[in-house]
């Protein structure tokens, strides 16, 4: 197995796809959204229960790859907790990190998302991780939205 | 064919022909099992691309001067290679489109507002690539018609007599795909049509993938219209075919308007050209068809080792060619089900015993997309996803599935090599 | 661009590229003046067919594997080069086609049918191509819109306070050519769009003339649709290019259905994609688009060979590469008419100030058909007929015309054979 | 000028281009048909007076090439006072000799007509040649017909 496929399914995402952290229907989300990868027929539903600017509740539900099923579990934990604006801030930076060309940079706050930093070397799968972040984004500008990364 | 004739050609021969497969894929030699998307292209398919550009690229039709008679002389005989190919009545039934999904398209609208009124029917199969059901779609939204689908076995075949039941005065056309292109299904298309005209309804078969897999003839299934995606068939990409039966071609109004499908223009009224111009507005692809041409005579040399050799015409050649690879192919899925089914966990989607060069599946724990990246990984390439059969996904209750799709040069080594990596994918994931 | 700037590059230098025109045609040497009919190919577009095929070829946009993820970004990156070539605002608003006459149709059907009501006026002018005439006429039948010719005068300009008058409430869309392909008439899109937008239409400028001969920026001109026709552009045949601002082609439902263009599909009921793959519907030209980039960096390189090097934006390479073209062409194209007018019988067709790359000439006694025929004889491709332009010719009051079509590999030899050739003809049939 | 170029425009050729005869439109014609060649434009109406199963009267009418001038005004001279059957036997005569592509073969009927055998070598000309025998052909099936050669 090839270096970089190795760094792609990495141990903790291995582990977060068959035991995913916070699956299933939040019981009284204040907010959700769907989103979906047309190309490769991902879905994901991410609700959360915000209170005070405050994630204080977050669940997802849907079928996906590796990727994407380990990028959502993992979000789930990363953001529990955090202020919106501490959210939008690690939304922006995640992407960064997926889809930096140069060397990876640290970034403080993410803990296990750094494994997630070997998609950048498979460009049709960078969608797979940004789709559940792409997701609680709309959940989080409010309304029922539909995104899709086509 | 005897087995002993058959034999006188090996794939090694034909692998030859194709440049690519030289190609090395993160360290391993490339194993192409993505035909179902699109095929690879013989050197003679290449070349003549090559050819054309070099030394004879011109307008054709219009063109008095001598690049222009050698690009119209070719681009003409190419269309009578492919009435060859498909046993069309005659050429002019032979239009050339932009692809499958645009000679679709033109008989949903050409055809289809010509004769699908309110209230009326289409049958798709649960099966159809998304051609075959989002351009019905917006046909019956237009004229408000139903699209309704023909439901399918578990095993990914039609179900033929609930099909039977369906057709009634209300259906107007039939939209059936010849081979499926995610489960590799042979539909009785000559049934079906056959049951469709007895209601007096017209019949598309979507012929895609079946071109480059069997030997076609639109006269002894009596399709009126058949379809071809011809990149998927050796030829270069943005060219398709679309036959129509001379009678439901003549009634029909022209699709799109522009040159060379005119006879006359005027602001007060314009008359349109004979078929197959009439469908040909603008200036076609050139080089594509002129490719075209090359990939069936590329089929017909295939033949043509295997058959009396000089004597015998371009339809004997291809009879003897898909002889061969339907029985190659038919032995390598045979060899590559079996194999695949070994390994636990594997579930083969599309197990009709009439099936054409498709090998899908999932694996319970591993998404199909996964597979894909993992055998990737190993030089493999297979398509992981819905197919463009959304329906058919929702049909099977998976979200997608892992496809290894093959063509005349595929071969057990590669077979076996797709199966092993599918294995260390188990292992990665479990 | 000062002329010291513009003579650092020879004509000479810029034929080398082109292989085809090494070719000899009935003993003499080709000159090929019927570039408006297609283009020839640079060698760097004709490799790049060739490239691909024996590299790279795979389906785009939904594969996983090595070739695929190659083929997708090289497809991705042209449309990148091809909004930088009109600069538009967004890669989305580019939509690859089939052809020019493609995208016409597309705009025709799918804006069209939204937008055109019965008793609504579509306003063409008489010099348009069939292409842009005959599509409307299809439409205005379904609707029940009628389809009005603007005048022009007998220089083969636009009458521009008829069509100023012409424009009213009633007037939904204009569709305007920007280069005349029979005239070479540069038309004054930008003020024709200011007036029809002041009225609430849209307009279509057909730049399938133009694109090969001048810097493009639709945004100055504010085109609402723009459409371009590839294979006059250096690129390869059975592609076409149409842009629309954003907000047009989003409230536009999809032209045809199939693969890609898709969000979700089920049979009750499916959503759209996003540009520009809402109107891609299933396999694109692969090959023609990435020849397509292709086509663009050439055009660039021909800047960079002019400008400060590899410092400099492909924007501005393309900015240098037409001035260099512009100012070529216009030297052939006023020496040629000169020449031309001086012959005897000839008359000119087309004579506006504002003009590129046609030549376009009656000869008294001699039909064009016959000046074509001889021509060719000496090696010389120009076209004759009425050049897809029937009401134009209907105005000028001929049957037809002989035109010489320039392209930037074109020198002043070649019109000089081109005018003792018509010298001969002359004296044949006097 | 090529040895094929003159074979193309034979005197003879040029004389009836300048010269046609039987132009015009006859006073009373009993049969006509209009011919057009939308590739290049060139249309052509052919008038016939018939008889008695013989054709006593024919002139034609329009605009075209060299080759579809003196086609027309040659056949118009080759088929007076001809029988019906006569003439359609010279119609596939005609045809076979401008698409013939072996050794040109004596027309004993031909006269001047012969002559046409050289746009063979020029096949986007045949039409040219065939287009106003077409429009016989069309006028004498009875029919205001209008005729295409695409
Ligand atoms: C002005 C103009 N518009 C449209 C077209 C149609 O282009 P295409 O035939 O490539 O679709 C042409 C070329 O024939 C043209 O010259
Ligand atoms: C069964 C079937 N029909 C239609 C199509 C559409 O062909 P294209 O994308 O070449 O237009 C395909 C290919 O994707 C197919 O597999």
């Amino acid at each position: 197995m090839s270096v970089e496929l190795r760094e792609l399914y990495q141990e903790v995402i291995l582990d977060h796809n068959k035991h995913p952290r916070n699956r299933g229907k939040l019981e009284e989300p204040t907010n959700s959204a769907e989103g979906h990868n047309p190309l490769c027929g991902d879905n994901v539903t991410v609700y959360v229960h915000t209170k005070e600017g405050r994630v204080e509740g977050i669940s997802f539900e849907g079928s996906g790859c590796a990727i994407s099923t380990a990028s959502a579990s993992m979000m789930t934990e990363a953001i529990k907790g955090k202020t919106l604006a501490e959210i939008e801030a690690m939304f922006r930076e995640f992407q960064k990190m997926v889809t930096a060309t140069g060397e990876a940079e640290e970034h403080p706050d993410f803990g296990d998302l750094e494994v997630l930093a070997g998609v950048r070397e498979y460009p049709v799968r960078i969608k797979c991780a940004t789709l559940p972040w792409h997701t609680l984004h709309a959940a989080l500008q409010g309304a029922e939205a539909k995104v899709s990364t086509e | 064919m005897n087995t002993a004739t058959l034999t006188k050609l090996d794939v090694t021969q034909v692998r030859a022909d194709f440049p690519i497969l030289e190609t090395v894929v993160n360290g391993r030699p490339l194993v192409y099992l993505d035909n179902g998307a699109t095929s690879q292209k013989p050197l003679s398919v290449i070349r003549s691309q090559d050819d054309y550009y070099r030394s004879s690229n011109a307008n054709v039709h219009r063109g008095v001067h001598h690049l222009s008679q050698i690009a119209t002389r070719q681009f003409d005989l190419a269309r009578e290679k492919v009435r060859v190919l498909l046993n069309a009545r005659h050429a002019h039934e032979v239009i050339f489109t932009a692809g499958c999904t645009a000679s679709i398209n033109l008989v949903v609208q050409a055809w289809g507002r010509l004769n699908v009124k309110a209230g009326d029917e289409i049958l798709v199969s649960t099966m159809e690539h998304h051609s075959n059901i989002v351009s019905w779609q917006l046909l019956a939204e237009q004229v408000g018609a139903t699209v309704r689908p023909i439901p399918i076995t578990d095993e990914g075949e039609i179900e033929l007599d609930t099909y039977r039941s369906m057709l009634s005065e209300r259906t107007k056309v039939v939209g059936i795909v010849h081979v499926s292109n995610s489960l590799g299904t042979v539909n009785p298309v000559k049934q079906m049509i056959e049951w469709a005209h007895a209601v007096g309804a017209v019949v598309l078969v979507d012929g895609a993938q079946a071109a480059p897999h069997m030997r076609i003839d639109v006269q002894a299934v009596d399709a009126d219209f058949y379809t071809l995606s011809c990149h998927k068939m050796f030829a270069p990409t943005g060219i398709g075919v679309l036959y129509g039966k001379e009678s439901l071609l003549d009634e029909m109004p022209p699709y799109q308007g522009g040159g060379d499908m005119i006879n006359t223009v005027s602001f007060n009224g314009t008359t349109y050209a004979k078929l197959p111009f009439k469908f040909e507005a603008g200036t076609p692809n050139i080089a594509g068809v002129i490719g075209l041409g090359a990939a069936v005579d590329y089929l017909a040399s295939i033949g043509q080792q295997l058959s009396k050799g000089d004597t015998a015409t371009m339809a004997e050649n291809l009879d003897a060619a898909f002889a061969w690879i339907e029985h190659h192919e038919a032995g390598l899925t045979k060899y590559g089900m079996k194999a695949l089914a070994d390994i636990p966990g594997v579930r083969l989607t599309g197990t009709s015993p009439h099936k054409a060069g498709i090998l899908a599946f999932t694996l319970d724990v591993v998404h199909p997309h996964d597979i894909g990246t993992v055998l990737d990984s190993q030089g493999i390439a297979i398509r992981a996803g819905h197919h463009c059969c959304m329906p058919l996904m929702t049909r099977l209750g998976v979200p997608a599935t892992a496809r290894a799709s093959l063509a005349l040069y595929n071969t057990r080594e590669e077979i076996d090599r797709l199966v092993s990596a599918v294995e260390i994918v188990r292992e990665m994931f479990t």
